[in-house]
């Protein structure tokens, strides 16, 4: 098909299809006026059943917490693609910097930019680890935790640190850490089925409502869970960095300001 | 026994993350046979299952969170033979491709094989679990594992087109799957299977939403499936794509996604639809048979040998979803046969086809492979000693005994087809004196699974009625699920018997085949043979230009082919 | 007026499908599929809301508060996770398409060299 | 419905309309972050503020991230 017929065909059924699922939708009750009755049962019981706050984290790792430990898998998964997919060629050379043969020198991070960047990042951790911890009393948890540590490393980039970071870590710890993360998850599943014959069955002591260490191994399942997001997204946007490697005038790398500087092309 | 249940999940996923945290330092051989002994422990413990199940289903609930008042308060796995059987058949196939990786996945072996073993995961529950938002997880599992090994071959830009194309349309499924549930769980305020079933049932008639619930729930899982015209996908990925991953797509994965048509019809929507049974048994027969209609004739356009055969699995998807689409237990019974025996024969195929995988001017040849491949061209044309010839003859009995006698000869005539396209293959193979296949394992698994596939006649057989009638027991399976009641299964009445195939039938099928064969290869111009690579008629052109792997054509198509689905669901409900 | 939130989530679907048909770019094309995937999070929170009610948070708050469905929020959870993987692993085959081929635009990716008969 | 979720919900349309409209990638990420932003704003709004705060680090931050790398990489072999 050619991109006019494309749109026209497209253009022909797409308003059947809005149609459909609109009429559809008129089936529901009106907005506002949700019915339960699963969710107002779950409401009531999970606050004196599972000593949570945050009655969503309690379907999320307890009530359905085997749907959330497929979603970590898929996580888990996609990891493990972009890594494979971005991987090095036999016939690709480290960094690409033929792709990047433009000529212009990119200007070396400012030092505000720099120390600016740097005093971020211990905020930024432990902000993460607070929105991990409380996961069972207020919004958040190990998933949104996990990507706001990741986001602590990334500062580091930002700063234009890139080689003092890549001394930190190897790929193979950041695997083992994504690993060791999605793996406790099935532990701790593990560990209700040796105990009391239900996997997933939270079977550690409830604690007391509203306190951090409250909720059973809830808090565990965020932990584990920032871990495999933290080292998954790290690994994840390293991969997609690497590629856009360029060698500085200096021998310094910086990715992403010659991105935000460069605007659009001409 | 109960807590084997959620095992055939969690096995394959903590060996995915074992490898990852330890599969680096290990040689790929190492790899490969960790991954197999995980495989053949999955496919063990979901064969236990089967056995398990012959009481009645098995109902378990994961974190120990039984219904109360009716209303589950958890996920639940609620395993009955069918399912159970899908799990192992999967298990068999992702061990076939497993043991096909050495070429295929040579470089970073522990991340490609942790996703296979994500994705066999993912399968096992997809067949067990009766929670429709763990389905959509599954689903999801499946497909995330599987685009990272369909684009592995990242030097091949078709193979990544593929894997975009891949990618792209099984997002738009998913994201109708859930629109879906989400109308069921408006509706009815629950996401178990059984207890939307009763919710629907309760209301005094069947609206909009219920239609339209059905009807993208079921695309979604057309697309997965690659029913026509969401096939585009697959035909390009099966032409492109890492042999051990069409293995497991063509072998297992599309079969998967009719059934989940099936369960999800059985559990949510039957008790509800009841009424309207026939009018939506024609609209389900009419895409099937479209399907394996129209691919069989596609399958003989062309003379690369995969993309031959991907046009050969469309095609036989479409006839899983006539078995399927009869809606009654004979149908469920023999596509369960067909399903197993063809599953196997698929990937005894490719598994020949594939050995020369990367270079796009493929020949194959040697005596093993076109053995196999005549082996797999009499089995799909019905060739009597084969599980296939029985299931297909089982489920145009459905068809015909459910009002819908016009499926037979369309049935017949897609076995001609796709039958004479792998006879062609086979006959290029025998004459080709090309390179000497060099992965010997890869004959060995063809082999078995041609055992598995005639096995399936004879084995397959004897519990496919008995658990079929369990399977679309949707009263029995409520009360299993939500009141814990010990169901017996139902006996094998109903009707339900397997009658052999009519021998007469399979003989016109096999001489069909030969026919095209010989139409096509003798008594037309010879210049086929030369260029075997190249469209030679202008039909065979037109079907290239319409599959050239656009990404915008295909949306399109799955656009067209949603909505159109959905109308004539709607006018069939009406 | 209360219908609303599900003309949005349709439109949101739509428009990306639209998008996505005719995108001669594949990242715009990726991007375009993280507004189809949009629709979904609107419709799954519009069905679990309630008017007048509180999160279902009960730091601090009366269990007897009315309060929206958890179980969409957490669907949503787990549909905003499968999102972000998904462009991921998208943007990562862009990248390989580009380096491989030099461009961005879908139809430079169809099989274009077949013989056209005589 | 308030009148705050009416308007929100029509941002939601209009901004994610405009992500599809802008054919260049560079524009598409930026709008791409501000819809993430409109539609947190719009979870807060229907009371679900765990969606809200991963749409944040999500699609408002982590999604136009990997936008902009990608483009990074394209756009310096296209010179």
């Amino acid at each position: 098909m050619t991109l006019r017929t494309r749109r026209f065909v497209f253009l022909v059924m797409a308003p059947i299809l809005g149609a459909v699922l609109l009429w559809a939708f008129a089936g529901l009750p009106r907005f506002g006026h949700y019915r339960g009755p699963y969710g107002d049962i779950l409401n009531a019981v999970s606050v004196p059943e599972r000593h949570v706050t945050d009655v969503v984290t309690a379907v999320n790792f307890d009530y359905r917490g085997f749907d959330t430990l497929g979603e970590e898998f898929i996580f888990f998964a996609a990891v493990i693609g972009v890594v494979l997919i971005l991987r090095e060629q036999s016939d690709e050379r480290l960094g690409h910097i033929e792709d990047f043969a433009s000529g212009r020198a990119v200007p070396p991070t400012s030092d505000a930019v720099r120390v600016l960047g740097l005093g971020l990042v211990p905020l930024t951790v432990l902000f993460g680890i607070d929105v991990v911890v409380h996961g069972q009393l207020t919004p958040g948890g190990g998933f949104q935790g996990g990507v706001v540590l990741a986001t602590a490393v990334l500062l580091i980039y930002l700063a234009g640190e890139y080689d003092d970071l890549h001394g930190l870590y190897q790929e193979a710890t950041l695997e083992r850490a994504e690993a060791f993360g999605a793996a406790a998850y099935v532990a701790l599943g593990l560990l209700g089925l040796g105990l009391d014959g239900a996997f997933m069955k939270n079977v550690l002591p409830l604690g007391h409502t509203g306190s951090v260490w409250s909720a059973g191994a809830i808090p565990l399942i965020n932990i584990a869970v920032a871990v495999e997001i933290g080292a998954g997204l790290v690994m994840l946007l390293t991969n997609f960095l690497h590629q856009t490697i360029v060698v500085r005038p200096d021998g310094r790398r910086s990715p992403l300001e010659r991105v935000l500087r460069q605007g659009r092309p001409t | 026994m109960n807590s084997l249940v959620p095992l055939p999940v969690v096995v394959p996923l903590a060996a995915a993350a074992l490898l990852l945290m330890f599969g680096g330092v290990l040689a790929g051989s190492v790899v490969r046979a960790l991954t197999v002994a995980a495989t053949i422990a999955e496919t063990v413990l979901a064969g236990a299952l089967v056995h398990a199940a012959r009481s009645g289903t098995i109902v378990y609930w994961f974190g120990g969170w039984t219904p109360r008042h009716g209303a589950a308060i958890g996920v639940s796995f609620a395993v009955d033979r069918i399912g159970a059987g899908a799990a192992t058949l999967a298990g068999v196939v992702v061990t076939a491709a497993a043991l096909s990786t050495r070429r295929a996945f040579g470089e970073r072996p522990a991340l490609t094989h942790a996703l296979m073993l994500t994705m066999l995961a993912a399968m096992a529950g997809f067949c067990l679990t009766g929670d429709i938002f763990d389905l959509f997880v599954f689903y999801e599992l499946i497909a995330v594992s599987a685009f990272g090994l369909a684009a592995f071959d990242t030097g091949d830009p078709r193979s990544l087109r593929a894997a975009l194309n891949f990618a792209i349309t099984n997002s738009i499924g998913a994201f109708l799957l859930l629109i879906g549930i989400a109308l069921l769980y408006g509706r009815t305020g629950a996401l178990n299977l059984a207890q939307i079933g009763r919710q629907l049932a309760a209301a005094p008639h069947t609206d909009g939403l219920v239609v339209v619930a059905f009807a993208t729930i079921t695309v979604g899982f057309l697309v997965k499936a690659a029913i026509v015209p969401f096939h585009f996908w697959l035909v390009d990925l099966a032409s492109t794509g890492p042999v051990p991953l069409v293995l497991i797509l063509g072998g297992a994965l599309d079969a998967l996604a009719v059934y989940a048509i099936a369960r999800v019809y059985w559990t949510a929507f039957a008790p509800a639809l009841g009424g309207h049974e026939a009018a939506l048994r024609v609209v389900l027969l009419a895409v099937g048979a479209f399907t394996a209609l129209i691919a069989g004739a596609m399958s003989l356009s062309t003379r690369e040998p995969r993309r031959v055969l991907a046009f050969v699995l469309v095609s036989h998807t479409g006839t899983v979803l006539v078995g399927v689409g009869c809606l009654s237990a004979l149908g469920i019974a023999g596509t369960a046969i067909y399903a197993l025996a063809d599953g196997a024969i698929k990937v005894a195929l490719f598994a020949c086809i594939g050995m020369r995988t990367g270079d796009r001017e493929e020949v194959v040849s040697g005596v093993a492979v076109t053995a196999v491949l005549i082996a797999g061209g009499l089995a799909l044309a019905g060739f009597p000693l084969f599980g296939i010839s029985l299931g297909e003859s089982v489920i145009e009995h459905a068809a015909s005994s459910t009002g819908n006698p016009w499926i037979v000869p369309v049935l017949v005539v897609a076995s001609v087809l796709t039958a004479g396209a792998v006879l062609r293959i086979a006959l290029t193979a025998a004459r080709t004196r090309g390179a000497r296949p060099r992965a010997p394992e890869l004959g060995a698994v063809a082999g078995v699974l041609v055992g598995v596939a005639i096995g399936a006649r004879f084995a397959a057989a004897r519990w496919a009625a008995g658990a079929a009638s369990a399977f679309v027991a949707s009263n029995a399976y409520g009360r299993a699920v939500l009141n814990g009641e010990r169901v017996a299964s139902p006996a094998a009445a109903g009707g339900v018997r397997l009658s052999g195939g009519s021998e007469l039938l399979d003989l016109v099928t096999v001489v069909g085949a030969l026919a095209i064969v010989v139409w096509l290869d003798w008594v037309r111009p010879r210049a086929t043979a030369r260029s075997a690579m190249r469209e030679t008629t202008a039909v065979g052109y037109a079907i290239r230009r319409l599959h050239s792997g656009s990404l915008g054509d295909s949306v399109t198509w799955l656009t067209v082919g949603a909505t159109t689905f959905a109308v004539a669901v709607a006018v069939a409900l009406r | 007026m209360t219908f609303l939130p599900y003309v949005v989530a349709v439109w949101l679907f739509l428009a990306g499908l639209y998008g996505i048909v005719t995108s001669r770019n594949l990242v715009h094309q990726v991007v375009c599929l993280s507004v189809v995937q949009t629709s979904t999070y609107v419709v799954l929170l519009a069905v679990g809301y309630r008017t007048n009610a509180t999160a279902p948070v009960f730091a601090g708050i009366a269990l007897t508060r009315p309060a929206v469905d958890p179980i969409v929020q957490a669907l949503s959870l787990t549909d905003v996770v499968v999102g972000a993987t998904v462009s991921a692993l998208l943007l990562a085959i862009v990248v390989q398409v580009h380096k491989r081929t030099g461009s961005l635009d879908p139809e430079d990716l169809r099989d274009v060299n077949q013989r056209i008969p005589q | 419905m308030n009148a705050l979720q009416g308007i929100v919900l029509l941002l939601v349309a209009g901004a994610g309309t405009c992500v599809v409209v802008a054919r260049d990638p560079l524009r598409q990420a930026i709008l791409a972050s501000f819809f993430g932003i409109v539609l947190a704003v719009l979870f807060f709004t229907l009371q679900a503020p765990d969606v809200a705060l991963s749409e944040i680090v999500v699609g408002a931050v982590a999604l136009p991230l990997m936008i902009l790398l990608t483009l990074a990489k394209v756009r310096g072999g296209e010179k």
